[in-house]
């Protein structure tokens, strides 16, 4: 096992990192920016390294620095997080290089999953469903016309370096899709670098359902169950929940056992999240996350199972203690994001927190690096807490979220509790009715 | 009232009074005597993050850093109006290689852009110039030593 | 005003005021006396505790009362010094038996031990009685309407 | 279900009923001192009546006070929490002349539990093992002399009412006897008003193992696993944790297994805690407690059985909704109630909290009233907060309960989490091998 994990990252998950570390026995090391010197990782961490000023440039993604800290702190591992350079392949190679252990999957695994059109290939090749489209990046306006009669509109163009929502466009008809080409086109080049666009079946009504599976070296993988992350906005994730509200335990053992095959077939190990959309009993492969991700503890409530721990076991060459089949899923659980923001406007709040009471008690979990007297930094994402609760039945859980959140005091900043509150008013969300354009529309509903 | 004593009995009867109405400031002037208390907010606003438990492990901890180790040391030089600081994190090395003279030594008069000091960081050496020209008061990191962005190398006057 | 001693009373209404007006910084000057009080931002001490998001239920809530709902109204009359007070939970009555006039009433000179009200509790009634002698300015718990401990009855100036 | 629950209790376990009604969908009412107007139950409740002043025979313990506070807010049940009037009979009969519901079990359970005597007779029918002794009060010295030959020195004197470590005396020979007996009875007279003394077999180094039952109104009894609470000082419990590290899967059923049955045979309802002390593999029934306890987060922690729902669904006449069968006891759980004492002399420190901030993460869960500024008034308990860790081991709990006590942050006053940590690193403890004693003795060993 490590002695010592440099943890490259900030703010909860930096938080969470550390505390997996603390439990079992490994040193940390926080690395940080000017604007973090007082965060709370920093001062809970055996050893803290200033890396940079605080654009994400020049610290969080600088490469050298955060190796030029593991060097001179002998950390024998790095934890990336989510987020920053959890997803730099190259990154993993220099740590690799550095004869240092990148806690999260081979380097190539991260390259493949991280290029869309390849991600899709890999998939198609592992048996998982994918949205029917184009078998690579297109050739022309011509292709795309001709692939886009086959498989019936509405189709979506989209880059095929994209993410985080840039670069797509929907096609309603022939007559709009040879401007949405070149628009897309020129979008993709100016964004990412790289003009290549695919085309796919657009779905109208879609759930995001995600697979947690878990994979070591020996070639075990198991699944984790799903955690359904439809309720989003501007294509970021806002509550996520496991199990399903649309699944039943068949389609779930059925996608899961899937997901499972799918990352055996690809030789995959470490924590990965093979991301779906679902509609009308069908699944869809859309990606593959090769990384811990913010929602995870929603899978740790239901399965018991610390995700960072195991993570960072599998990376440090430990085999799965247990197989498919002593997975046991308990209960229900709910994550709200909580972040710096007016709950109506979604303006950044950054600022200081002049007091923090996060709520306690049965079925309740928080994660946050917040405290009383804290400064919320106007640089980085302005997620500050993710609230989690977990009870016997969905509704047990909406209840005691409701309960929760009116117990959460968070002063000097604004935040989206009140949004949360709001949404446990909402008879879609409390009857677990819900696509990915769902609360995108509320939300315009209410600042109407 | 008597000129040169103090009236005690005033100050803290509005010191009680501060407390009681948990004010944090009164001024009390009366023609012939002006007093006024303060406290200062108990709640330090770093106060709720928690302390490391555990005794600092190997290396230095740098006097007055609480909380997680910081590398170097006296890094409360990096407020010092002459200290040049460093852009990166890495080791420091004193002299171009092994055995040989340092680049500067206290009391060195240098020329703005004349090297301070290498930094190594993923295997290049990085040259730290002289912002300005000055006299060398104080060599801080140490030869061979890790350091942290922003941890003041060399103070110049 | 007296040289030596403070003016308390003048501080605490300062305070109040303070409060009251959310204010951060009053100075009051007159020809003899200037007095300043500051309450620095932020920390109210009592800011972390929840405030229920759920609207008051059925029953009026006190004025100015946050957080849970107070029983009765006007318990901010609690500090006022003419304040008879409830010595015991219950339901307070204005008459000795339903349709009877009053114990008491608006402008009544009272005599001390006088009746002025009964507090049912635990199907017993126990007469509250005036504790000195006065006039009732004002008569707070409504007839037939539930009182906590500590509740302002009547006002007795 | 009830509408409105009054809330007979303060601090944390007034917060934790009211959270639990609040999922529950039940309306509270919160009953307080004039020292508790700013407590944190009291601000969340639906409806908060004063009681009182300050102490608590004038308020908490004024049975009067309390109904006439759920008589005027037209509660429809009392729950008394622990301490205070949760084991007063009297109490019970008035809540239900007042034709509401009291949240525990009848009112003659509750008395015949609360006799020492009573208690151990109804145990012995019920087929439980106690401790060899007197079978009822002492006659005189001569019996007790008689009685300490039979079952063979040490022998412990014990007052028939007593309670709280009070009215007990240790005899090690027969010439201890006769003076212990009268001093002991002097004191039971003072104490409790009653001299009534029986006698038993003094354990020497046995541990304090308790299983929690629950019961409905219809003869349906399951128990819920043990909570070890050997770790006392002064005859307070301190830690506890379940399982214990001392028995084994079938001496767990089997306890469990006899405690169900004594309940079931005893007619009883609700929530109610079986006490025995355990050396050299045999179990002692001691005594019963007919409420809730202080330390139900542990049972709750690896049952997932939230206690508190259960105990006010019982009361309201609902039946228990699964079977032993059903009960899966899973990981380990252990909990510090931290005080707000000198952690080294134990001197009671209340006075203002200027900074409170609980631990968060997975497997940490916080059960305490305070906040940032809150006055902990010096009337009252000093247990100020409960830490409950949750982990796959004893191992993974014993880590994770380390970290959590090193992110607690209480400023303002002196709290016993000093005392929590250094526990951590005293060998014994990490082994599990202490009995009702060694916190003694190790505190004693480290004032000295």
């Amino acid at each position: 096992m490590f002695d010592k994990v440099l943890i490259a990252n900030r703010g909860e998950v930096a938080l969470r990192i550390h505390r997996a570390c603390r439990e079992m026995g490994i040193k940390t090391v926080a690395v940080h920016s000017t604007a973090d010197s007082d965060a709370m990782h920093v001062r809970l961490a055996d050893q803290a390294v200033c890396i940079g000023p605080p654009p994400a440039r020049d610290s969080y993604l600088n490469k050298a620095a955060v190796l030029s800290a593991a060097t001179i702190t002998n950390a024998d591992a790095v934890h990336p997080g989510y987020g920053f350079l959890s997803e730099n392949a190259d990154f993993a190679d220099m740590v690799a290089e550095h004869h240092m252990t990148f806690i999260g999957p081979e380097p190539e695994h991260i390259r493949r999953m991280g290029d869309k059109i390849a991600a899709r290939e890999a998939a198609k090749e592992a048996g998982l469903p994918v949205v029917p489209g184009s078998e690579g990046a297109l050739q022309d306006e011509g292709e795309a016309l001709a692939m886009a009669d086959e498989i019936g509109y509405p189709v979506l163009l989209k880059a095929a370096s994209g993410g985080g929502g840039k670069g797509m466009k929907v096609v309603r008809g022939p007559n709009e899709l040879a401007s949405a080409y070149r628009t897309t086109r020129s979008e993709a080049e100016a964004a990412f670098g790289n003009p290549a666009l695919y085309l796919e079946k657009y779905l109208e009504a879609p759930r995001h359902i995600e697979i947690q599976v878990m994979a070591d070296n020996y070639g075990n993988v198991i699944h984790l169950g799903e955690r359904d992350c439809s309720l989003q906005r501007k294509h970021q994730k806002v509550v996520e929940e496991g199990p399903s509200p649309a699944l039943n335990a068949d389609q779930r053992a059925a996608i899961g056992d899937l997901a499972r095959e799918a990352a055996a077939s690809l030789g995959y190990s470490s924590l990965g999240t093979m991301e779906f959309l679902y509609e009308d009993g069908k699944f869809y492969f859309i990606e593959m996350n090769t990384r811990l991700q913010v929602e995870h503890p929603v899978t740790e409530m239901i399965s018991g199972v610390d995700l960072v721990r195991e993570q960072i076991r599998l990376a440090a060459g430990a085999p799965l203690e247990y197989g498919q089949e002593s997975v046991n899923l308990c209960g229900h659980a709910i994550e709200c994001r909580i972040n710096a923001e007016n709950p109506h406007t979604f303006a950044p709040s950054p600022g200081r927190v002049t007091e923090y009471h996060a709520p306690g008690g049965l079925g309740v979990r928080v994660d946050s690096a917040l405290y009383s007297g804290y400064r919320i930094p106007p640089t980085y994402d302005s997620m500050i807490a993710k609230l989690i609760v977990h009870g016997n039945g969905r509704n047990e859980c909406l209840m005691r979220l409701r309960r929760a959140l009116e117990e959460f005091v968070v002063e000097g900043v604004q935040t989206t509790i009140p949004l949360h509150m709001d949404l446990l008013t909402a008879p879609d969300f409390v009857n677990g009715v819900y696509d990915i354009h769902w609360l995108e529309k509320y939300v315009e509903a209410a600042q109407a | 009232m008597a000129e040169e004593s103090v009236n005690r009995e005033l100050v803290r009867e509005l010191a009680t009074l501060l407390d009681e109405t948990e004010i944090h400031e009164i001024e009390y002037a009366t023609e012939a005597l002006r007093v006024r208390v303060v406290r200062h907010q108990a709640v330090q606003h770093v106060a709720a993050a928690p302390q490391p438990a555990q005794a600092p492990a190997a290396q230095p901890a740098a006097p007055e850093t609480a909380g997680a180790q910081a590398l170097g040391s006296d890094s409360d030089l990096a407020d010092h109006p002459g200290a040049v600081t460093s852009p990166m994190v890495g080791v420091a090395y004193h002299s171009p290689e092994p055995g040989a003279p340092p680049f500067v030594s206290p009391g060195d008069q240098v020329k703005e852009g004349q090297t301070l000091m290498l930094i190594e960081a993923m295997k290049t050496f990085n040259p730290i110039p002289a912002p300005r020209d000055g006299t060398v008061s104080r060599v801080v990191a140490g030869d061979s030593a890790p350091v942290e962005y922003g941890e003041p190398l060399v103070i110049l006057e």
